[in-house]
């Protein structure tokens, strides 16, 4: 099944994909690294700088006034993006910002023997941040293992959560599997034991809705290039509470309600934790791109996604000595396959794509300890998005196999 | 036609190295040693020498990566091994300069001996990271030697 | 003297300045809070997204590596635009986030008794991080007092710095007097005490060129929304020795050398402070502001924005109740000037001037301790830059005559 | 064109409550009082209010602010003594439904007394903080009173 007449229409709308690489038509496959960016995205960014340019929250003119405007209301689309209220909604850089925050802020509230859960499939950025923490206050990490399909072990999950825990952190799609965790069972774990459960969006947030009321979630950070996003704007989302009783992580202007020459007191969430001029552009741009990915729908989405995620089994396959890590059923993966072809180093068959005018990810995916779990050096990943069609994994299978006889013989 | 490229960069003599590299293996009394990592992939190689009188009397590898780095850190022990520690420093000089695309004198070009092909990997600037980690590996250990 | 034909050619590079406000044409005079940007960064960015977009530093494809060049390509501009090594530039949010790091970082240097001398005209964002750094560590704040001209005071300077002082830190430019430190004295007498300098380039950066290596800097902090390039980049520039004896203030993807679980080692300086994926088109658009600030020259800015600096004293000094704070002398101010109208609130003058389309700031500008120590409230602020000409400033003086008389009537 | 526009805003009787405020001062034994700010501005108002029996019995301002938030500040005291929590809170609603654009009942409408003319403010949004600062102010000390 092609579906590449599905996906025209969106197609048109990313510039970069009508490119050449290396003499080839561009293929763009590592969507979970970043995903490009539409028309509509980069034409908000434009706007804004061409008809509302000002700084936020300090004018007292009408430019100034928009700008706070578009900047806050870009707050409130996000928020109602993921069933949260806007001062629940801080702006930061990035995926790993927000949960560098997070984990800081809980310096002051951790004691030796307390325990943080996580998962052995974390990205780096949601591990070294506790391990941190960990050092800070004597508190421990806890690794919650893979089954055998490469699903997070509830089982394993029961014997880790324990009274002793006190953070319980993990990707809700994991960023080199592609799977999802079983969220809702892990939360409730978590809330048993009065656990604070932090959720790594940063793989989810492109691929299907997620409402942070009905799963009850405490934290959940994602960055918005990898939604269609500018870079440089990511998301912080914490329950108000959470969030009031959080300390503010940097100081400066625009957080400041009053300041004398030795004291200074914050302003209300969000704003407390929004220090300096904030990335007014940045936040601009995403709110540009969630409505995009509304005005898509996201019935079109996952359908197209779970179409492409099949044609890319299928294709792969086709080549017998390839290895594809965690579950071998299309469904389970949410955008991302990571695999190996016979004992050849993905860095070579990357480049040997590359040369085709693909654009694949090998190496470790900044998932260091999954990839001393799952007992491999590296990975090649295929990462898709809403703009690729089974033609392109179509021609990834095929150099697979050039590429495979080439190194072979 | 991205086969002629890939052939172009994978030459017979590369292809040669990594599947039967030379000087693998480790050094019973090494004087010194160094451990090189391409974060990008995971590519890990150690390197360890034998000096003595200035000389590198021995050199050896191991660890794992892609066929660029493996057969590059093949051919850099080949080419060093018995050199006097200010020659190969020259010799590594000539290797990056060449690599990164500079020309270099047909003197210079013999004594990289088979890392003279690597050069072809100017046109993949993808790969310079891999090609060039061993030989980065020996230029600290060798400044650290001098001083 | 007007300078308009000296402008007629960088105006047309400024979209938003062909634009009305309150059904006027727009004459902005906030800068100091956030300059506008000029079509060449604006397209540097969007060529940025629609030809070479993929995430840094990760990707072993050659799209990657375009953009992995970019952005250390803007690195390498911005390293050479203050006479600094690349390796000595880290790319972070803002001026206020470059701040709060230098100031984290300190923590663990600083004992009970050791003094941070900064001066009373600091930017709320150089003021509350220091403060908390004393709070943390049991250091005093002491603050440099100004002369009767609004200038930072040489003889209280040395009164201050003594062996106690561990940090000297100020605003290179006043961003409410617009006045400029005596910085090469201030530094000598911190580093003839051992202490280190931290400059707030904020206010600076657009107006002269600044060589840390002359200067003798050792921590410079700027914002490039500032200095016409996008919101969103920051840079903190440190001297090699004093990076690498720093610890990294946000740990994730990319910072990272190898993890465990239970452990990680950092990259070298200046990667190691770059966790998760950075503001890359951020980057990408400073540099291209900081070319686009070379294509003018410095010499061609400087005259302009002195002989507009003369014209706004000349106009404003024809107001009879009208009050300049800090230095009465042209030539001592780098952009901006400070001034109140009689007993009327600049808010009031701001809105009026508003319905005339003019956008300049009225309050406190985020300074609060320094309007304490003026003994003012609140004061109006004009600031200039490279598109602004005198006929604007003529405009403001026009206006702020009829507001008077309007409000006393 | 500038100056008709700005007439709307300051209507006469704003620049009147501002230049004479009504209940400026401060209470001898206040029941509840709260600081207001505007961050931006710099404003600073203090709302001192004596409520006996679900009365609000006396209410007075001091601070330091804009034309607007001056008179508004004065208006709030004029409209607001003498009438009951809930009326008070009921009155709240209609001056910021009002200055937010929104149509109001012409008895709602009466009895905002001289803040009725402040609804001009709709026009000027960067100006509705200043005219509402003290009317939240009272909002919250209410909210805390009800409880
Ligand atoms: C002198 C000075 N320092 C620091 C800042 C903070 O800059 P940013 O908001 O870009 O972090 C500003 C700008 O408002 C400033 O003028
Ligand atoms: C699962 C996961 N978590 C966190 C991150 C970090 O995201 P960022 O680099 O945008 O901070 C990534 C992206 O690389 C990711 O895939």
């Amino acid at each position: 099944m092609d579906n590449s007449k599905k996906t025209v229409n969106v197609r048109q709308d990313f510039a970069i994909l009508a490119t050449q690489m290396n003499q080839q038509p561009l293929i763009y496959l590592d969507n979970a690294a970043t995903t490009q960016k539409p028309q509509q995205v980069i034409e908000a960014i434009m706007a804004y700088y061409n008809t509302a340019n000002a700084n936020v929250h300090r004018g007292t003119y009408t430019l100034a006034n928009n700008a706070t405007n578009q900047y806050e209301q870009a707050r409130t689309t996000v928020a109602k993006f993921i069933q949260a209220t806007a001062e629940e909604i801080i702006f930061t850089r990035s995926t790993t910002e927000s949960l560098n925050w997070i984990a800081k802020s809980y310096e002051s509230k951790l004691q030796t023997g307390d325990e943080i859960v996580l998962t052995v499939a974390e990205h780096h950025s949601n591990i070294v941040p506790w391990q941190q923490l960990a050092q800070k206050t004597g508190a421990v990490l806890r690794f919650i293992k893979l089954d055998q399909t490469g699903k997070v072990s509830l089982t394993d999950a029961q014997q880790k959560i324990t009274n002793k825990t006190k953070i319980v952190t993990f990707a809700y799609v994991s960023n080199v599997l592609g799977m999802r965790a079983p969220i809702l069972e892990l939360i409730k774990l978590a809330h048993a034991k009065n656990a604070i459960t932090v959720i790594d969006g940063a793989q989810a947030m492109a691929h299907f809705p997620i409402d942070v009321m009905q799963l009850d979630i405490d934290f959940l950070a994602f960055s918005g290039h990898k939604m269609y996003g500018p870079t440089g704007i990511g998301v912080l989302y914490g329950k108000k509470a959470l969030l009031e009783d959080m300390e503010p992580l940097q100081f400066g202007g625009e957080m400041i309600d009053e300041v004398t020459q030795d004291t200074a007191t914050w302003q209300k969430i969000p704003w407390k934790f929004e220090a300096g001029t904030p990335n007014i552009a940045g936040a601009i741009g995403l709110a540009a791109a969630i409505d995009y990915l509304k005005k898509i729908g996201w019935q079109k989405i996952i359908s197209h996604e779970q179409a492409l995620m099949q044609a890319t089994f299928k294709n792969l396959k086709t080549i017998p000595n390839l290895i594809i890590y965690g579950s071998q059923v299309p469904e389970d993966h949410y955008g991302v396959i990571s695999f190996n072809l016979a004992d050849l180093h993905p860095h070579d068959i990357a480049t040997g794509l590359d040369l085709a005018g693909i654009a694949i990810r090998a190496g470790q995916h900044c998932a260091q300890p999954l990839m001393d779990y799952l007992h491999v050096l590296a990975t090649l990943r295929i990462s898709t998005s809403i703009y690729n069609q089974s033609s392109e994994v179509r021609k990834v299978a095929k150099i697979l196999k050039e590429l495979e006889a080439f190194f072979k013989s | 036609m991205t086969l002629l490229k890939l052939e172009q960069l994978y030459k017979q003599v590369v292809l040669e190295h990594a599947q039967n590299p030379h000087n693998q293996g480790q050094l019973v009394m090494p004087t010194a040693q160094i451990r090189l990592k391409n974060p990008t992939c995971g590519d890990v190689i150690e390197l360890q020498v034998m000096i003595e009188n200035k000389i590198i009397t021995n050199i050896k590898f191991t660890g794992h990566g892609c066929t660029i780095s493996q057969a590059s850190a093949s051919m850099l022990t080949n080419t060093v091994k018995g050199l006097e520690i200010k020659t190969a420093q020259k010799v590594i000089t000539n290797f990056l300069a060449k690599i990164s695309g500079q020309v270099i004198t047909q003197a210079d070009n013999q004594q990289l001996k088979d890392a003279a092909v690597l050069s072809s990997i100017a046109q993949f600037p993808t790969r310079i990271k891999c090609a060039t980690l061993a030989w980065h590996g020996l230029a600290e250990i060798l400044e650290n030697e001098g001083k």
